[in-house]
């Protein structure tokens, strides 16, 4: 049953230093507001997992939290590069950090397997790519019936997956709707997941074959309003696509990225701190 | 005759290589605005699909991102990103795989993961996303980009995406399921493969636009084809139709920040 | 894109004598009606597919269709035998028939292979079984990481799948909810698909992530109101267990499974003839 | 003291084994019975699913088969079925799976695939469905069934789903995850399996059933526990509860039929 309670005590509870971490989301409902608290926890030596690393990546990697990656497109999506992950990457900025790179086809199937309780998943991918070449951890395995040769990716089974969701009830059974990426995935494959969420409501009221996640799969329920912010929740708000484009200029630099986080984070108590003094 | 800028007359060409009834999956950039101008043009039923999970799409602004909530909200259905790759990509629903790039090479090969060395690159780009896939599992596929000498280049610094190897039929041994580029859609002109050699050649240039330029913002020694066309100037429908197009999302993507 | 069509014309375009058919549903939304085209327009030498053949499968092997099955649960649900197919498999009556047999686990995930492009399935199944003695379409597969042997059986790829659903709209798109069973993969395995509904409106309505068959997945869709009973359709009407019960009579002895057939099956116009005569 | 037939205790005493909280996985027939026995009596947070994809179901009479739209309508949410045996069931999601049986050994290896021959059976029963992957994929394992001499056999004709397979240690050769069956809940009494020879024995006899009668209706040499109990005798409040849901589902199932 997943325990209702503060971000903070979420993260404290459920991530530990040396942790495998995968906070997804698909630039839809980004679990930024419970990064920022792993940040302000000063979590190290995490191993991060995402298909798509954005602004709160490049923040927990610019913040000195990551000393290991696993990806498939780094980006800040219709920007630029991530400032940070480049200057870790190109000049070990605030350390070296290191990295294993695939493809969105493998790593959806990664997560998928991980759910699925399979060592590996199969996939027609990599053809002709020289990624096989600079990741061991693509293989290749021959189909039992027709012979034919198939790219193979480990399952991706984090220690915690973190989420944000539009929504749970009293008992802590989740609802995400709108582009849902690959977060049930995320959550059915990892040891323990902790959801954020915009609201708690009496009734989920979830239209059938909804992507539901039921409280016994779901370590930890924090309600953060705009939680994913500046990503979006459908239903609830826009994606903030104007600050997509300023971070570009905040994280250019070490000192207005540094300037930024200590003002918007560091200094910054969890939302949900003031939204629970507010009763 | 309507005056328009390089990248309008790309992004109109290229929206004319899109049909409707076509079942595209659409890279983020210039290939959305290509897709969406088609689909408010000349092609209203042709299927946007992005990698987000989104399936028909018709978003009227058009996203920054690969999964803005415009994407969702316009779509007959979303589904999960596992589904998508496996179901709709891979499982061989997709006819045109629309992708963008950095580094192009004569035979089509993308690279969009680093410049330099990949341990220790120069320049660190985002990485192959859905590409790699889309670029073999689409029946064929169209790129986009911007034509110069740092993006055409004789040799990428890595494959992301294969388009055909090392030519001819050197891509064979990888059994790959699409056909592979078909062709490319620059600010100059177009370029389709030789049906022999697979190197891209020169099959049309822009209106006003010179061979000669086009070589000189090509990285290889590009071949023209025999029957070198003139691609036929931007309709002031076409335009209109884009320029709206790029203003409203211009304002939505302002709105958006309070 | 789907021809919105009548059934007849549906199952002549699309089904042809040897062919391999998955008529899914899980309980919900059996194809009913577009099996008892199928036997009205007497095919032949047909293999089917189906997790769970039920009534539909033991009237079409009861009529001569079938000369090979591919199946994990063979049975009246709730009730008993499936006294045709048994009469099929202990007595060769009508003629005898091939059958393949795996496990629900094994066959969803071969469906799953199938929709997903891929030839084969792999899954920690069939453990201590005696299934694989007799099944040669189930091997193992090493896992290239783990070095964990899992089970492997190929893909489902049928020539046709067919399957009912609530709701089409005018352009042929299918919106189905409930218990969704493995239709969607079904379909999207097949070369060809036929889809039955309940009705056919101008607007889905399909909530966010619902199961929706885009138009142009799906060859053929005929409105067929009723077409999945004594099966029923979540929405329109409820299962009716009683015929299920009724079944077995009927079916226990040639004589009466041959008359009920011939003056229920037979004899009855397609049930879309009749509507659509009605307009 | 409610007096109560067979299937009455079994029913009782099968629901008993069910917690408050238990995500069970639920065969249809007996088992069904038995976990909403449950669910509506002492257990009321059990989670019922069922193979047709239904999560947290709360049938207010029971399903004749594992797809009724009752299932689906109060579930908190109805996964397809690849994902529920996938996702769910494989991905090691479920505390307990409830089986029924046609033929059961003494070392809980169950057949409900034939009698007789495979290829020449005497009698073709439906086959496996889900039963072989919940039996090793469940973290534990409880079979229901009537005991004769005719189910309880010293040797079945075919595994469909795997026990203890030879006893002892023999079954970990296969790396199952789960830990197999743990007991066998049966309308005279309960077996649960000896640590060691993991041959299943009487632990617990019902109300007015002697060993002897147990035994008879064994088709094995039949064991017992050094420490024999007796099941407890349904309470007032438990028989009222299954019968007022037998007699529920026995109407809504006529009804059905209009």
């Amino acid at each position: 049953m997943a325990k209702i309670t503060s971000l903070a005590t979420a993260v404290a509870e459920n991530i530990n230093d040396g942790d495998t971490v995968a906070f997804e989301g698909f630039t839809h409902l980004i679990p930024m507001a419970a990064g920022h608290e792993v940040i302000r926890q000063k979590r190290r030596d995490l191993t991060v997992i995402r298909m798509t690393p954005d602004l709160i990546y490049d923040q927990l990697i610019g913040m000195g939290c990551v000393t290991r990656l696993v990806f498939s497109w780094g980006g800040n999506p219709g920007v630029g590069s991530l400032h940070r992950f480049r200057d870790a990457i190109e000049n070990g900025w605030p350390h070296k950090i290191e990295y294993e790179e695939h493809g969105h086809a493998a790593m959806a199937s990664a997560y998928a397997a991980g759910a699925s309780g399979l060592p590996f998943a199969a996939l027609r991918g990599y053809l002709g790519s020289d990624l096989p070449k600079h990741n061991p951890n693509i293989r290749w395995v021959d189909c039992p019936f027709t012979g034919e040769r198939l790219a193979a990716v480990p399952a991706i089974r984090p220690d915690v997956a973190v989420i944000h969701a539009q929504k749970a009830d009293r008992q802590g059974n989740v609802l995400l709707w709108g582009i849902v990426g690959v977060q049930k995935e995320a959550v059915l494959a990892a040891k323990r997941a902790i959801v954020t969420v915009e609201e708690i409501v009496d009734d989920l009221n979830a239209p059938p074959n909804a992507v539901v996640l039921p409280s016994w799969v779901v370590s930890a329920v924090a309600c953060v309003p705009k939680g994913a912010a500046p990503s979006y929740a459908h239903g609830y708000y826009p994606r903030d696509n104007a600050f997509y484009q300023r971070w570009d200029g905040i994280a250019r630099e070490r000192e207005t990225f540094l300037k930024w986080m200590q003002d918007n984070v560091i200094e910054c108590p969890a939302p949900d701190s003031k939204v629970r003094a507010h009763g | 005759m309507a005056d328009y800028t390089p990248d309008e007359i790309m992004t109109v060409c290229a929206a004319r290589q899109l049909k409707s009834g076509t079942v595209c999956f659409v890279g983020i950039g210039l290939p959305s605005a290509a897709a969406n101008l088609a689909r408010l043009t000349h092609a209203p039923e042709v299927v946007l699909i992005y990698e987000s999970g989104t399936i028909g799409s018709k978003p009227d602004v058009l996203p920054l991102s690969i999964g803005d909530g415009e994407l969702a909200e316009t779509a007959m259905t979303v589904v999960s990103v596992p589904e998508m790759f496996r179901y709709w990509l891979q499982g061989g629903r997709i006819d045109v795989g629309f992708l963008a790039a950095a580094q192009l090479d004569k035979y089509g090969n993308i690279n969009t993961t680093v410049v330099g060395d990949y341990d220790k690159p120069s320049v660190r780009l985002p990485g192959a996303g859905g590409a790699s896939e889309i670029a073999t599992s689409a029946k064929e596929v169209f790129v986009m980009l911007r034509q110069s000498k740092r993006a055409f280049v004789e040799t990428i610094d890595f494959v992301t995406s294969v388009g055909f190897y090392e030519g001819g039929n050197s891509r064979d041994q990888f059994r790959i399921p699409g056909k592979g580029p078909t062709r490319v859609i620059t600010d100059l002109g177009i370029l389709t493969p030789d049906p022999i050699t697979r190197e891209f050649v020169l099959s049309s240039v822009h209106p006003g636009v010179t061979v000669d330029q086009v070589k000189a913002a090509t990285g290889w020694a590009l071949k023209v084809a025999d029957d070198l066309g003139t691609t036929s100037v931007p309709t002031a429908a076409e335009l209109t139709v884009l320029r709206d197009l790029h203003a409203r999302t211009k304002q939505a993507h302002a709105e958006a920040a309070e």
